[in-house]
């Protein structure tokens, strides 16, 4: 813990652009982010003619997420004209395997690099070491120390975590006790949802945190750890989850309990959480990590950069929270619990992928 | 002289004692697995036959391959080691923290990771052999304990690492970076210890029998022990070297190295009732785990059946021939 | 001398005793480590006790225990199985085929335990018979079988657990979790098919010794084949009772189930080199690690303290029984 | 190199090169040796005798530096040491062959001969090459030209006790303990042993020799020292002594037959193996036990003994031919062939006989479960009472059912071990070695077993290495060589002579002639 403190003191060393510095957090957004958002990247330099290869690099498709993501880049491709080759390489969540991916395609030699990174550090240098090759590199879903690529594009990760802490601590009247939940400690997202949630909370004077707990984001887990901090707090009013399935695995808690549920805040909601949310009647607000609109947005920004255009050194991607109100308008019914919205394709192209509801 | 007799009789039971290829039929096997799915890979994609390819096969089987090394000493004496990955972890992590916090030279820093290292394993070749603990849940407790300290250490990326750390990963000679060089050297020396020195082949005589090794006067605690920490070290260094290919300490770092290297190992041979196997079959073992998810890549296999298919494999690298059993 | 002679005696007989504290901490060790805990609980987390928690306690014990009556019959063979979780994450994709309308639960349970039979088959072959040690060929049959599933399931498993399951998994006979009711029968009828049956004493046998079971006419193959045939069925009757009770069934179903059965059967006493243990010591070291990991969340302990705490009670467990192996073998 | 320089004998020092005085050593309030005296002088061959339990195999290690010593003190060359540990041994010039080997049967022979202690060439690394030249050097002088470069596992038998001898060479031992060697020889191959024993006391160096057999006790050594119950009890030139006496001294009582009376009536052909073929091991091998009847099953070490022992009850794999009981073939595993009437004790008791860890009850009713349960439900009072008549009717001590077996004596685990199959009803009986290890009173109950076996109308094929043992019971004698029949031999035909001949001769002319120099005539028999 010491480290860590020492760290985040000598992060903030002058605004040098050879990385170190830690994402600056000013008022729930990525300061260093909303201005990169201002930065013009000149892409002249990678102009080249079409039909291009391109390799994407992503989580694979071992959860509804990364399926998602996965589909929405395949079709996106096969429906542009001037996609030649798609190099479709899934790490399959394994950081290190993406390292040797991203080496692979060094010797390759595609004409961008479409990455959707399995560590922020992790891949740091391998994206400074395919830029040095010369293949431009698109980062996409979960940034990357040093920021050597070409440009960034996301939702704010930590807006996303903080936006529904702050949506849920308003709920609240801006008191009571509230439980957070994690993803898998020392992984990007469930970290980054957590700074946020937690400087989210520390607005509000008389919220007070009785639990913070990781569950690895898995529905299970996080119904055990539920009933654990049920166990130490008789009252609980709110529940905080980086990811729904945290929160999805609270709710049964709590119906089992025979408990009133108490109000969530959700980050990336599956389609699974909005079925049950909407089952249980809950009052939730969630904000999106959205895989469909990241993905093809990333596609489109990296043919922008083959074809030259002028990109932004980060692109922002809007991410709309919502809550029970307009549930309706973001569950799919048609499609499995581990689909994760928005729609971007066709429905036939999700249930040709496998995502069908059964 | 009538002794004569006694030899004749086993010379007609037992053949020749060149049953070379039975003894190594392991070893020849991975190779011979190597050598077939490079041909097959290079015959479909032609960018993966490229020597600088090959490099780069060998510059991604450093940390297993370093790690595999100190698994393999530990097999051989008898016990395994189920804390390498998180060794990594932390000492990658320690490394890269105290970088970025202090001024040491990188190079003390590197000196002191591995010491942590050779601590970790000593402690748990202490509680092996001394204590008489199962080696697997010893070190199966030392990989909770020692992914708790590596959160501890940190729970987000680290600074990035001095350049040191880059060039340690990046320098070549011509297309074959230095890493790889020093890699086989050391895969070099790990072969020269365990086949030519004292203590190496103690190594084998512990893992064999440890009542053996004993009434011979071999020290079979320190023997043991020290297989731990030089796993330790081994575990420690492959860290370093992970950090300096990510360049920023990660929190995920080393994952599963502990099943891979078990893998490997048992793949290439050694036995893991101890004694016996070859480093030769295991540094192919190595290769063979590497190319396959290098081949993965340049022939972009589905997702969905990247597992299954590297399952496969290693099915078949470890049930085609019969391993023998303890007796 | 000859009263030192008897002096000497009547030393031998009685050990030390720091020796006997550690002999009685090892017999006993799961057992007392697990109500030191519950004592520290009640004074430090007295919330620990609340109805609900106990509850969930009580069926995450019972989940994680069922798997151990199995892992605990493969270790008793000698072996190891790596592949449980595999198993336990089988249960998601039956269980998710029976939720959707018109799947038959018969149909599915059948192609559930004929999964799990071909697991256990498959795994006791590489071990009898290609002669694959346990803890290689169960790790590859871990991979191949979370490969092939998903492959086969395209990652879509997640989906509320069908009600007949969340009955299964939630609900009690006079306050007592089914789980548990389902658990505490499995392991008496083990118990007594271990202590009281042919096939029981096989199992210690082919454990204790291989080789001379099989000359006094034990069919080792058959055994062993068995035990892991039964492992796999176990960890698919834990895997229906942890996705009952979870009331959902989520992909990463079952992902500690591999390294927890194994850690609570040999902090419960069995031997990892086989031929000793038996079904009590296992419950008790299910119980103790799940109240372990109930407590530090209770308790409110940071993440990194609850894992160290795991690893060193873990280290504790084997310690204790190494110290107590240790000093039967210098007095035999 | 010292290897090969011989021990140098001050002239006419009888300075006792080895000395035990008062050493005691207790287990668990079990006295294994109660201030024991013993004494080896510089270039004698000195045997130590006594009956199982007598504490010969704890005084080896002691000797051995495995066991540490309650009280007394080890003097060696005058030096005494409290605790000998297996560094100091070796360093005082102790070695000890035990009687399981010590060797890895994963490495070359070689290097078990300098395991611990390689041989440095070149930059201080060990030389693989240097060892094997070393080696063979010391096994020349031990008359062998066994490759040093082969793997242990492929060695026989008596090549790895000669592995075991160069390796106490090699430490340039002055006192080299051999516990039990002959258990695992051929006669023939103990003469080998002897010659070698013999070159060894010619250099200076002293052998302390410990045996069940008394025959080369009288053979072999000078001395000869008699423990009992754990206690010195007499240590004698052996030329003083006669083997009455020393039976008398070892058991309290004289035996006066080893081997019972038999009267044997012998029926129809009850076990058959007809053309036998493992690949390898046994070629077209022919063998018929009839019922009531003692076959013996003779030849050296590796001519196919215990490969066609193992093969009746299924253990190998056959590749052609028939073994067939009462007619029928019988099934190709050992459950099936005890439920069908045909039962095989092994040879080597430890890995394959006794279930260690369990208790003496648990090991005689493995093999007949079935009869104590009713729908695979055991019932624990109907075997605790057969287990108990078992112990009684063997004569096993302790008489308790509940201890564990590895508790027991060779002797008593192997009775343990007989008495298991006994209560099978068996039609015909395997016995590989049965008296392996065992001391004179228990063999001469095993033998009172066998009988009872084969008065009972069953068939017995006894394989044994222990020539006065097979004449002493069998009625018909097989000898094999290489794996085939070279002879077979009605009683009366039976000599150790005829059977070695038939043991050794070859095809080939130039074969050594063996002289038929059984070890000397004053077996137990009358």
């Amino acid at each position: 813990m010491v480290a860590a403190l020492g760290l985040t003191g000598c992060a903030k060393e002058a605004g040098q652009e050879s990385g170190g510095a830690k994402p600056e957090k000013v008022d729930g957004v990525s300061a260093d982010l909303m201005a990169d958002a201002d930065v013009t990247v000149d892409t002249s330099k990678y102009k080249k003619d079409g039909p291009y290869t391109i390799a994407a690099l992503t989580q694979g498709p071992f959860n509804g997420w990364g399926l998602t993501w996965d589909e929405t880049v395949k079709y996106e491709a096969s429906q542009n004209p001037d996609v030649g080759e798609l190099l479709l390489l899934p790490s399959m969540g394994d950081a290190d395997g993406q390292i040797t991916s991203m080496e692979n395609l060094v010797t390759q030699k595609p004409d961008a690099i479409m990455l959707n990174p399995q560590g922020r550090a992790a891949l740091s240098a391998s994206v400074s070491r395919a830029m040095a090759a010369g293949i431009p590199v698109i980062v996409c879903g979960n940034n990357v120390e040093g920021k050597k690529y070409v440009t960034y594009n996301d939702v704010d990760l930590y807006a996303v975590g903080y936006q529904a802490a702050a949506k849920l601590a308003e709920r609240l009247g801006g008191k009571g006790n509230v439980i957070l939940m994690h993803g898998i400690a020392g992984v990007d997202a469930a970290e980054a949802w957590k700074q946020a949630a937690e400087d989210a909370f520390a607005k509000y004077p008389d919220i007070t945190i009785v639990g913070s707990e990781y569950a690895n984001w898995s529905v299970a887990t996080g119904k055990e750890k539920a009933t654990a901090l049920m166990a130490a707090n008789p009252q609980i009013d709110g529940i905080w989850s980086g990811g729904s399935e945290m929160a999805t695995g609270a709710m049964l808690a709590f119906d089992e309990a025979g408990k009133p549920q108490p109000a969530y805040g959700v980050d990336n909601p599956t389609n699974g959480f909005l079925r049950l949310a909407q089952e249980y009647g809950v009052e939730f607000d969630a904000f999106p990590d959205p895989p469909g609109t990241v993905a093809k947005a990333c596609l489109e920004t990296t043919l922008k950069v083959l074809k030259g255009e002028p990109v932004k050194k980060y692109e922002a991607i809007p991410a709309e929270g919502f809550n029970e109100t307009n549930l309706d308008e973001h569950y799919v019914p048609e499609l499995s619990d581990d689909f994760v919205g928005p729609l971007v394709l066709p429905m036939e192209a999700y249930i040709a992928a496998g995502l069908k509801r059964k | 002289m009538t002794l004569t007799l006694a030899e004749r009789v086993a010379r007609t039971r037992l053949g020749p004692p060149s049953s070379w290829l039975r003894r190594n039929g392991a070893v020849v096997f991975v190779y011979l697995l190597v050598v077939v799915l490079y041909a097959v890979a290079a015959s479909i994609s032609p960018a993966f036959g490229r020597p600088e390819n090959l490099a780069e096969i060998l510059r991604q089987s450093i940390a297993l391959g370093v790690v595999t090394i100190g698994q393999v000493y530990v097999l051989l004496g008898g016990g395994i080691d189920m804390s390498v990955g998180m060794t990594a972890r932390v000492v990658g992590l320690g490394v890269a923290v105290t970088m970025g916090a202090t001024t040491i030279p990188p190079i003390l820093v590197i000196v002191l990771g591995l010491a942590v290292g050779a601590a970790i394993g000593l402690l748990n070749g202490v509680l092996i052999t001394r204590i008489g603990a199962t080696p697997f849940i010893v070190t199966l407790g030392m990989l909770g304990v020692l992914s708790g300290v590596a959160l501890a250490i940190t729970d987000g990326p680290t600074d990035v690492v001095p350049d040191f750390f880059f060039t340690m990963y990046d320098a070549a000679i011509g297309p074959v970076p230095i890493a790889v060089l020093v890699f086989l050297l050391i895969w070099a020396a790990a072969w020269f210890v365990l086949n030519r020195t004292t203590y190496g082949r103690n190594v084998y005589a512990v893992g064999g029998s440890a009542d053996v090794a004993r009434l011979s006067a071999i020290n079979v605690h320190r023997t043991r022990t020290l297989t731990y920490v030089i796993s330790g070290v081994c575990a420690a260094a492959a860290g370093i070297f992970l950090l300096s290919r990510s360049g920023v300490g990660d929190p995920g770092l080393g994952q599963g190295l502990e099943f891979s290297s078990i893998v490997a190992a048992a793949i290439g041979g050694i036995s893991l009732y101890g004694g016996r196997g070859s480093i030769v079959g295991a540094f192919g073992a190595v290769l063979l785990v590497t190319m396959s998810s290098n081949i993965f890549d340049f022939l972009h296999v589905n997702g969905y059946f990247q597992q299954l298919v590297l399952g496969a494999i290693v099915l078949v690298g470890v049930s085609v021939y019969r391993t023998r059993g303890r007796q | 001398m000859t009263l030192s002679t008897a002096v000497d005696r009547s030393a031998a007989h009685r050990p030390p005793l720091a020796v006997q504290v550690v002999d009685w901490l090892s017999r006993y060790s799961a057992i007392s480590t697990t109500v030191l805990l519950l004592i520290v609980a009640a004074i430090v987390t007295p919330t620990f006790y609340d109805e609900t928690n106990l509850r969930t306690v009580a069926v995450q014990t019972s989940a994680l225990g069922i798997v151990v009556l199995g892992q605990m019959v493969v270790l008793l063979v000698r072996g190891i199985d790596m592949s449980v979780s595999a198993v336990v994450a089988v249960t998601g994709v039956i269980a998710t085929s029976a939720a959707g309308g018109g799947a038959n639960i018969a149909i599915s349970l059948a192609a559930a335990v004929g999964l799990a039979l071909m697991v256990g088959l498959v795994n006791g072959l590489l071990i009898t018979w290609r002669k694959v040690p346990p803890f290689i060929a169960t790790f590859i049959m871990f991979i191949v079988v979370s490969g092939a599933l998903l492959a086969y399931t395209k990652a879509q498993t997640s989906g509320s657990a069908p009600a007949w399951l969340r009955r299964v998994g939630s609900g009690s006979i006079a306050g007592v979790p089914l789980p548990t009711i389902i658990w505490i029968a499995m392991g008496l009828l083990l118990f007594g098919v271990l202590t009281r049956t042919i096939w029981g004493r096989y199992v210690y046998s082919v454990g204790a010794n291989p080789e001379a079971s099989r000359h006094a006419g034990v069919p080792v193959f058959a055994v062993t084949m068995s035990a892991y045939v039964l492992c796999a069925l176990c960890a698919l009757v834990g895997g229906l009772m942890y996705s009952g009770y979870s009331g959902y069934i989520d992909q990463n179903l079952g992902n500690n189930v591999n390294l927890n059965s194994i850690a609570a059967a040999i902090i419960g006493g069995v031997a990892f080199s086989g031929g000793r243990g038996g079904v009590l010591g296992a419950a008790v070291g299910a119980l103790l690690l799940t109240v372990l990991t109930n407590m530090v969340v209770v308790a409110g302990l940071e993440i990194y303290w609850q894992l160290i705490a795991q690893g060193l009670v873990l280290i504790f467990a084997v310690a204790i029984n190494g110290l107590r192996d240790r000093w039967i073998r210098d007095t035999a | 190199m010292t290897l090969a320089s011989p021990v140098s004998t001050e002239s006419g020092s009888t300075e006792p090169l080895l000395e035990l005085r008062n050493v005691s050593k207790a287990f668990g309030g079990v006295q294994a040796l109660d201030r024991v005296n013993f004494t080896v002088l510089p270039g004698e061959i000195h045997a130590l005798v006594g009956e199982n339990g007598a504490g010969k195999s704890t005084l080896v290690k002691i000797l051995a530096g495995a066991y540490v010593p309650d009280s007394g003190e080890v003097i060696v060359s005058g030096e005494s040491h409290a605790t000998l540990t297996p560094q100091r041994a070796r360093a005082a010039g102790i070695a000890v062959v035990h009687q399981e080997f010590n060797l890895l049967s994963e490495l070359t022979v070689a290097e078990n001969v300098f395991l611990g202690m390689l041989p440095k060439g070149r930059l201080g690394a060990v030389s693989p090459e240097k060892a094997a030249r070393l080696t063979t050097a010391i096994l020349a002088r031990l008359g062998s030209d066994l490759d040093p470069r082969r793997y242990v596992l492929q060695l026989s038998v008596v090549e790895q006790q000669l592995v075991e001898i160069a390796k106490a060479l090699a430490g340039n031992a002055r006192c080299i303990v051999m516990d039990e060697p002959s258990t695992v020889l051929s006669p023939e191959e103990l003469k080998v042993l002897y010659a070698v024993l013999h070159r060894l006391r010619d250099e200076g160096r002293s052998i302390v020799y410990i045996s069940h057999r008394l025959s080369e006790v009288f053979a072999l050594s000078d001395r000869v020292t008699v423990f009992k119950d754990g206690r010195f009890v007499s240590s004698d030139n052996t030329v003083e002594m006669t083997e009455d006496e020393l039976i008398r001294r070892m058991v309290g009582r004289p035996i006066s037959e080893l081997f019972p009376e038999r009267v044997p009536s012998i029926g129809e052909p009850v076990l058959e193996v007809r053309n036998l073929t493992v690949p390898g091991k046994l070629f077209d091998v022919s063998v018929t036990v009839r019922r009531g009847e003692i076959v013996g099953l003779a030849g050296l070490g590796g001519s196919g003994r215990t490969t066609l022992a193992r093969a009746v009850v299924g253990l190998e794999d056959v590749a052609a031919g028939q073994i067939l009981l009462e007619g029928t073939r019988v099934p190709r595993s050992p459950g099936p062939c005890a439920r069908a009437g045909v039962v095989m004790v092994p040879e080597d008791r430890k890995a394959h006989g006794i279930v260690a860890g369990r208790s003496v009850a648990a090991n005689l009713s493995l093999p007949s479960l079935r009869r104590f349960s009713r729908a695979g439900v055991l019932s624990f009072k109907r075997e605790q009472s057969m287990a108990a008549r078992l112990i009684a009717q063997f004569g096993v001590r302790p008489a308790s059912t509940r201890v564990s077996i590895h508790n027991l004596s060779g002797g008593n685990q192997q009775k343990v071990v007989l008495a298991k199959w006994f209560d099978t009803s068996p039609k015909a009986v395997v016995l590989d070695e049965p008296t392996r290890g065992v001391d004179v009173g228990a063999k001469s109950e095993i033998y009172a077993i066998i009988e009872d076996l084969s008065a009972r109308g069953v068939g017995v094929l006894l394989a044994s290495s222990d020539l006065t043992e097979l004449l002493g019971v069998c009625d018909r004698i097989v000898v094999l060589r290489e794996g085939r029949v070279a002879a077979e031999l009605n009683r009366s035909d039976a000599s150790e002579e005829s059977i070695l001949r038939a043991a050794v001769a070859s095809g080939t002319s130039d074969e050594p002639e063996i002289a038929p120099q059984a070890p000397q005539s004053r077996t137990e028999k009358q």
